[in-house]
């Protein structure tokens, strides 16, 4: 990873006497494509605010290539934001909208020119210089947003959930556009979302926030594959989630029966939590299990079945590729690698997300 | 069948509404002073109109005064909506309902009112206070348009223009302004019809020796029959069917905003 | 220091407002038939207004004419509102928006208009005449309330209700009229708003030997100083008082319709 | 499958001269779960309301129960009907809402308190009957929207996109609902919906359309394994669909290649599309494949990773549960039973959706 960008370090701030961030420390590079990833709620737009200057943090500090820009004023940051929406200026054309900052900055015209007409080629739109904001399409509208920002040059690009109001076809074209852009320009991405799917597939860096904590932060890969905590393994992904029990190294006491697994350093009968990815479970015939159990539905989802077996007085939720018959008894296996154990929350934070 | 009958239904609704202005129209061009007998047509009582010095001076009254009374409304209006933005939501929701009950109270009552409180401040009745008093019955008229464009107003554009490198006066002056044109525009119409419409407040606050149009209309028309006030009335009644055209106009501005944002949501 | 200035701007606006109600008020309570000398309090002026069988009479008129006018133009309202519903996109833009004149038409045109044509018909000036009039001033007010909330009106409740085994008749009866009661409220509170508040139209159509309360306090304020007019005014601007704290609770109940609208919306 | 219900025939219906509907067939059996799923404006909507009685078709006939119902009026007609959004009555509580059917047929108040008990235990709302309809969220209002549809017995319900206004867990939660409360009465529903997902996890029978045509009818595996043309293919799920050959029956020409598939019957050397679905491709040694190409990109999507590869000429969209490296040289092989081919379409009508 390239050097330190930027540093929030022991971020306090609260709102109305509830506390939205708690000493939270936070280390961006040069070049990453970091996204905040959480609930509504979490604290990961309020870390994009504070960086972009629009809150100040109650205590803590914010450094930029190890300079204080804590108390800066917005207009003086070598940030830029794109907004969740309604944040072109509506009596103004694209062109217009994209020029602003330059104009304040006194750039001259055949420089301001240069820059709208490369701008535009970046985010797909070539000639739509005098297209009026308003008659846009809200992809249209976002990805002017997108120009007026970088046209600035700023050393980190800030997007507080750009696509959270488009369509789905449209939104994963946009994820598209968005990793391009942000390869051809080379700069730093901070990108916040609640989308799980959207996070793993755009980031170099996933920061999994909730309640003001981060709980992770990783590699989409790791975040998906090895979760620090029952939150992350539930926000996630689908996740069958079991209370358990390290036995020693590599053994872990699952519903009744021993399990062998991969972890280490658990110590000895500690309970934990274990988490096994529904397309991580074999079924095969009931004498070959680890578990016995009963199908209890089975629904085609298109690419693969979900699956509700219930074994070992647990209803486990399964992937398969080929469909199987209400009913049948069937036995699971669990490959030792599949499993993965995770501490017993510290906090009540750190508890599993519990469905709306 | 239902079909026509509701046509027809439509339709004397609009002759209900619009009878008493069609004959007001006739009698201002029928060459008899009495009513109830056409005795031809013409454009006489237009034309006497154009020689009477005291109607003249009476429409520059109206002009000067409802030009500047609105100016004076929406610049307090625009200043008061942004104040009572920053509000909490309670103490915004008790000033937005005072700003409201002048709305509603009797014109006879407040131009009686006025009266007293500008003769109680000594002051001589005449021009300036008719300025006063259309300020006054503008001002809620002013904010009914204003306020609630400024209360939508997102902060996100104030802020998109922060994080692009304004000052806060140069957001304001540069995105906030802009914005609220369309409001802006309306309130100052509306103001100014207020004041131009206005007879019972400006019959209490004028004082003698100064007319404005509605005053001078009923002035003559109690010394007896004048079909000169007909043809004034008339234009009158002209007047405002340009001005619901431009108030149209603005407002199909204000609707294409309004359209664009609900898409930006939708 | 700020916050302070900003506080200060809004009393001051407020105080605007409502000094010459204050003003206004204090007369009615002075002992002295003078303005400017304060003589001490007293309750004459109310008592002595008790006794006045002209301005009990005029109230009883004013009352009757508000409440008839008020219904009349709600149920007008109502059916035009209704038929103007299934009428395609651009005739009721021009409907509309020809329904909407009237409303900026300087009063003292209408009423000289009204006159003429109530003349014209042959009708005797008196309370039948004011009570029509009243009904043409009311109509388009009434109309702003309702259309709206009839234009709003999702056709998904109406089929609903059909689905479930109503007539179209009991559809309308049992689902679309209860959605509509806001609406309906606000256009009788702001129709008899309009009526009680109205005097110029009322004095054109009056005719000899009835006054409505605005008429009469302007009669009587021609005859000389009457501090039991000050009292009446009072009297009047307390009513408003009341009557916006009744449209509030009607705004709530709306708004509490909307909020669940937009609510199931998102 | 039980015997018939209601039938459609030859129904044409138009609005401002545009067709909606072309000759349309249809038959729905009892107790049978059929669900409309099309793109908006393919006609789905107006062949619910033509059931419900909304709408009259400008020819063809509705049967029900071998009764001719085309011009009976909605209030007449044993079906009932939940809507997409705002249909509850906002001046009435829950109970009343419910109620509102039944006391328009006079029933008696016992028999409709226990009616709504009944109906508010179904849709597991237990003791909200005073509760204010404007005061709910989202999810109960449908649910109070279901329980006074079904209080009347209808023998057909219809429902109109009934969960597109709610998020996606309480869509999911809702979709196994609806499939619970259909189970226990024992009725028939029709179901109308554009989201491919939320037809094949709930419907016995499938409905494409497109244009005003029915595209397929069929099972949600044999609508998505078998579609009967590309714009089936490619409107239910992910696939690669391909310009192909037949060159015989059993084997295929694509991309310069012959190979071998399944299918019969085309006649020889014929134009088809043929249609592979992302997940059923497998990355080999470059030697070993079919095809030979260059992965393109790679991105994570959690459960699979979406893999784009440069081969033969087309980009390919495989799936796999496994990483790989971008830039790296691989071969594909495809299974002669993963290869759908499918008849060029007849009409412009049944070409692909394109993306919008």
């Amino acid at each position: 990873m390239d050097k330190e960008l930027l540093k929030l370090e022991h971020i306090n701030k609260s709102y109305d006497g509830k506390q939205v961030l708690e000493d939270l420390d936070l280390t961006i590079h040069e070049n990453e494509f970091m996204t905040l990833l959480g609930p509504s709620g979490c604290g990961k737009t309020t870390t994009l605010r504070l960086i972009g200057g629009f809150e100040l943090p109650d205590s803590g500090r914010i450094l930029f290539d190890g300079q204080d820009i804590t108390r800066l004023r917005p207009e003086k940051r070598p940030v830029n934001t794109v907004f969740q929406k309604y944040s072109l200026f509506s009596h103004m054309d694209a062109a217009d909208n994209i020029a602003f900052g330059l104009k304040l900055k006194g750039k001259s015209k055949s420089y301001i020119r240069d820059k709208i007409k490369y701008a535009l080629k970046l985010v797909n739109l070539d000639g739509y210089e005098h297209a009026s904001v308003t008659q846009m399409s809200g992809g249209q509208q976002q990805r002017i947003a997108i120009a007026r920002a970088i046209v600035n040059e700023p050393k980190v690009l800030l997007l507080d959930e750009p696509l959270s109001a488009l369509d789905l076809k449209l939104r994963q074209s946009m994820q598209r556009e968005l990793v391009k852009i942000k390869k051809e320009l080379g700069i730093t991405f901070v990108f916040v979302t609640h989308d799980q799917q959207e996070a793993l597939s755009m980031s170099d860096t996933v920061v999994v926030m909730n309640q003001g904590w981060i709980q992770q932060i990783g590699t989409p890969e790791s975040v998906y594959n090895e979760p620090e905590n029952a939150f992350v393994a539930d926000f996630i992904g689908d996740s069958n989630i079991i209370d358990g029990m390290m036995v020693r190294d590599k053994l872990v006491h699952l519903l009744g029966q021993d399990i062998p697994c991969i972890n280490t350093g658990f110590g000895e009968n500690v309970p934990v939590d274990v988490q096994i990815r529904p397309e991580d479970i074999q079924i095969c015939e009931p004498a070959n299990g680890q578990f016995r159990g009963v199908i209890r539905q089975v629904v085609f989802k298109g690419t693969v079945y979900d699956i509700t077996i219930e074994a070992g007085g647990f209803r486990w939720l399964v992937q398969t590729i080929t469909g199987h018959e209400q009913g049948r008894e069937v036995g699971l296996r669990l490959a030792a690698s599949n499993i993965q154990i995770m501490a017993k929350p510290a906090s009540e934070d750190e508890e599993a997300a519990t469905d709306e | 069948m239902m079909q026509k009958l509701k046509n027809t239904y439509l339709g004397l609704i609009v002759l209900f509404l619009y009878a008493p202005i069609g004959v007001l129209i006739a009698q201002s061009f029928n060459a008899s002073r009495y009513r109830g007998q056409w005795t031809g047509f013409t454009w006489d009582w237009y034309v006497s109109l154009l020689g009477n010095e005291d109607i003249i001076e009476a429409f520059g009254n109206t002009l000067t005064i409802g030009l500047t009374s609105a100016a004076l409304a929406t610049v307090l209006a625009l200043v008061t909506a942004i104040g009572l933005r920053r509000l909490g939501h309670r103490s915004r929701l008790l000033l937005r309902g005072m700003a409201n009950v002048p709305l509603l109270n009797a014109d006879i009552v407040t131009g009686i009112s006025l009266m007293l409180l500008f003769l109680g401040l000594g002051l001589r009745l005449g021009y300036d206070t008719i300025l006063m008093a259309h300020i006054v019955i503008s001002l809620p008229y002013a904010m009914l348009c204003i306020l609630p464009q400024v209360l939508a107003l997102d902060n996100v554009c104030y802020e998109a223009a922060l994080d692009l490198g304004a000052t806060p006066f140069q957001a304001f002056r540069k995105v906030i302004l802009p914005e609220l044109v369309p409001g802006i525009m309306a309130a100052y119409l509306l103001s100014f019809a207020m004041s131009a419409d206005d007879f019972i407040v400006t019959y209490f606050t004028k004082g003698a020796g100064i007319e404005t149009l509605t005053t001078e209309i009923y002035a003559e028309l109690k010394l007896g029959v004048h079909p000169e006030m007909y043809a004034l009335s008339t234009l009158f009644f002209v007047a405002v069917i340009v001005f619901v055209a431009l108030l149209l106009v603005n407002y199909r501005v204000i609707s294409r905003y309004r359209q664009a944002g609900r898409r930006q949501r939708a």
